[in-house]
């Protein structure tokens, strides 16, 4: 094979890099610093006192007090732990849990799992951009409703959801109960990209992960809201305010510390840099390839996200086109279990199997650069036109 | 640097890249398509069968094969592999490709791609019994051949 | 104050340092090859090869197979993991959990937390040593018994208990009885420094933890025997064999890859030195200072680790005595909500409140020499005796 | 380098370090002990008063204090404080010296160790307390004083 002159990452959704200064506030607690924070020696306390840094940090991004951050090991965790945290510890008020059809597995699987527990789960359709109707909340609400869980942007299409809506509806419902029903977002994909604002949004729980923003893999924090009723989920010494048991990961939550204290510095501009790629990248790919289209709002969405279905061609295939020229994408659909599975996220859009299965993720980042998104452009036509010209569905040849 | 495409062989990638018999055939003897846009594989392969004399017997040689698919590069990579391995086989011999054949062909695939050669095997088999279908409704000139033909696709 | 010449680390059960080579292991996972390994593309698929590396050499340092391992975020985590999934998976098998009165919290108060959800739990007692009668479980078992959770090794006392004989009990109820009861343990203290061996100890699930054997923090792993039936705990997408949802922590894991390695090679020779270095240290310390008293098996013990009751001396006192002159050490009891809690472990050994009060653990390392030791052994008469001049207990000065 | 003992002040540091008052008084006027050994924190202080006639009054001043405690790094500290702290007052003023008090001539003490300067206080006043029955049973000569004392401790 010929070697890969170029490499241009272009799936920052799935993972992104170190930010190298993250990476060097990490450092020191690789090499010198590594006592445990509940030991009373000098060895301990000192990283205590930097973990309570970290923390303020991340509260900060995101308007938050620093006590109301805990850190866990990732998004996923984060999740389930206000999910199944919730349940546990509001089951005398109610069994009810309000989410959606496009929220990520770490949320739906775990509504699945908790559907098997006693809950009543109503899953929200989108429309044909992935939007929720904020009316739909309002009317799912019952007596028995403890818990709204609406993602902020999606994943795989990047649509933002209107939370400051569906918190005013949440608010407006708790004015008039006896017991509050809480407001969780799944943030993972919003935090860094966008505005995100505890109390602008109105949540009272929002899941965060390290490795989304520029910070380390094995990290992510859950903000609950002052007063919250909320139950652990791993049981063991009293680490994180008693509700998250565990030795902490001291390297981990001051690299989600320090790439927190990036983004707060440097989102807008980010954004904007972002939002002016992506947009060339969509321009250049629809002047030059027939037959595409754009999956996900065409304004509402995530600045580097760009969800774009071709015709006839197989994403998979286009993903190991791409590769082999050293561009690194994403396609929706999942091939884990020998057989691929579609995206539910674009299903849920309206789109056939067929489109879904065509559909290719470019999600952009800090390190790509105007060069890259060019020489995407130049090369990703003929490569299309390929596999086009394999396909055995589509236009006849 | 370490090839961390080794996952799909060196020769997955060049059927994938460089796919031979790509297209149609006129005329074809018999065409098979498998798979679905819900399971996300679609193949479809057609044959062209001659008759030919070997040593005293008349044979039914496959001497053209062309492929179209819709799926993931080892789906494209096997599809082109077989299309290769049919050709100037007799029919019988050609009903005995295997999929692990087809995969070997192409110095494995990985576990989970198993699936796609399964396809190829899939596609290739229908593709014969279509010609075999034909063939005998053409001999029988049975009237109802366009019904049949229906039925079995 | 005065500047700290030096600092002598003697809590190596609470945490180690990185190895340096663990370290240099991970950095390329934390600047190059930062993908995540679910990607289908290069950055995705590098990992995943060294993922699957790091697993072999976890599995090989405790003789099992690289399947069994499921790769979690502390030993915490991998406890709540073999208990709750345990009882998730086989309730309809029976509900009694078989564990010992000296287990670490995060085995405890996961079982606290299981009797709270229709789990009966048996506590077995110990005798002074800190040793589990293996009678005791034979008698334990019913016909309801799903699960026995003995932890290898204590973390406080260092008492190693008889898991064969108990393995080879539970084999024995096991070939009476048509449900298998399960056999778990706690091996976070005993990996790295003594043998582990599953089929040796014929245990089902084991857990251990990256920061304890020189590894990362915030990674942790749970071997499980194959056919165990198990369920998950975080729910999510597809990871570690549907076992364990999130994205992987990949530094994480080839740290923990690389400690086991770096365990596998060095084990015996390590187990050696501390076992001299920490004679040396008890030595020194019953020859120059009166009326203490060791707790824990004199023999069956972890090379490393001794705890020590020194009368009348008031532990967290003798601790920061210690810390200001650079040696860190802990004490069994922790001071989280205001007022000192003694140690559940020495009181479960029989010891007085008063005594628990008094106990220092000193648990040695890899970094540890003969110099500091002999250092140790040379300060500590003078400060016990300083702290003992203070006291309001003990024998009339 | 920075002092990660911060969380203990100097001052908390040196009175660990370098305790004033240890030890007992030769026939104390008051004592006081606190605490138990199931808290894990037990300390005894001592005080002598004497009377002293000030601008034509007769005061009850406490002139030495001592103490032993067991205990913390900052029980220890805040014992050695409040001994220092007493000597010379008057025992109403004695009396009005808070925990807070204490802590704040420590130059602060980490929240959670707050509860160990209120236990400096508690053996304060049961120190003064003790001589107060002392003194009421001695000038009444109250037969039952060893009774009342018991029972106060
Ligand atoms: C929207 C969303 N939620 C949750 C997760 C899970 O986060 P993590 O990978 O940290 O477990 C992801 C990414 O995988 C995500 O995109
Ligand atoms: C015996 C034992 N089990 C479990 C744990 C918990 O492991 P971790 O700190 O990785 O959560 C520890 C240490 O804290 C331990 O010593």
């Amino acid at each position: 094979m010929r070697p890969i002159l170029k490499r241009i990452y272009l799936d920052h959704n799935a993972t992104t890099p170190l930010h190298p200064l993250v990476l060097k506030a990490m450092l020191p607690y690789l090499e010198r610093d590594f006592g445990n924070p509940s030991s009373l020696h000098r060895f301990g306390r000192k990283v205590r006192a930097s973990m309570d840094e970290a923390r303020e940090k991340v509260a900060s991004l995101i308007g938050a007090k620093s006590e109301e951050i805990i850190f866990t090991s990732s998004g996923t965790e984060s999740n389930n732990l206000a999910l199944k945290g919730i349940v546990e510890a509001n089951r005398k008020r109610g069994n009810h849990i309000i989410t959606s059809s496009i929220e990520h597995p770490a949320v739906l699987n775990v509504c699945k799992y908790l559907s098997q527990h006693g809950c009543r789960v109503t899953y929200l359709p989108v429309d044909r951009y992935g939007l929720i109707n904020s009316e739909d909340v309002r009317k799912a609400i019952t007596k028995k409703t403890i818990l709204v869980s609406i993602m902020h942007a999606n994943n795989e299409m990047g649509t933002i959801q209107p939370l400051r809506e569906i918190g005013r509806i949440i608010k407006e419902a708790n004015s008039k109960r006896p017991n509050r029903v809480y407001f969780h977002t799944d943030a993972v994909q919003s935090v860094e990209k966008i505005k995100v604002n505890v109390n602008k949004l109105k949540v009272d729980l929002l899941s965060l992960s390290g490795h989304k923003l520029y910070g380390p893999k094995g990290i992510g924090a859950l903000y609950i809201r002052k007063g919250v009723r909320i139950s652990s989920l791993l049981q063991g010494g009293e680490h994180e305010y008693n509700l998250r048991a565990g030795t902490e990961n001291i390297p981990g939550i001051i690299g989600l510390g320090k790439a927190c204290k990036i983004a707060s510095r440097e989102r807008i501009k980010e954004e904007k840099k972002l939002l002016k790629l992506s947009e060339r990248l969509y321009q250049g790919i629809r002047e030059k390839i027939p037959d595409i289209r754009l999956n996900g709002h065409p304004k509402k969405r995530l600045p580097g996200t760009l969800n774009i279905s071709f015709e006839s061609v197989e994403g998979e295939a286009l993903l190991l086109a791409l590769d082999l020229e050293g561009i690194a994408v994403s396609i929706g659909s999942a091939c884990t279990s020998g057989s691929p599975e579609p995206s539910h996220v674009l299903l849920a859009l309206g789109l056939s199997y067929e489109e879904a299965y065509t559909s290719l993720r470019f999600s952009l980042g800090r390190e790509n650069t105007k060069e890259e998104i060019n020489y995407v452009i130049q090369i990703l036509p003929s490569i299309v036109k390929r596999i086009r010209g394999i396909s055995a569905i589509g236009r006849k040849k | 640097m370490v090839d961390y495409w080794s996952l799909y062989s060196k020769k997955v990638i060049d059927h994938f890249q460089y796919p031979r018999n790509v297209g149609e055939i006129k005329n074809p003897s018999g065409v098979g398509r498998v798979g679905s846009p819900v399971c996300g594989d679609i193949m479809e392969l057609q044959i062209k069968v001659e008759k030919k004399r070997i040593k005293g017997k008349t044979e039914k040689i496959i001497t053209d094969a062309k492929f179209r698919t819709f799926g993931c590069g080892a789906a494209i990579a096997t599809s082109s592999m077989i299309t290769e391995m049919v050709k100037g086989k007799k029919i019988n011999e050609a009903l005995k490709i295997s999929n692990k054949a087809v995969a070997e062909a192409l110095d494995g695939l990985p576990a989970i791609k198993m699936h796609c050669s399964a396809l190829a095997e899939d596609a290739l088999k229908a593709a014969i019994d279509d010609y075999l279908r034909r063939e005998s409704s053409r001999t029988k000139k049975n009237a109802n051949y366009h019904e049949q033909r229906r039925t079995n696709e």
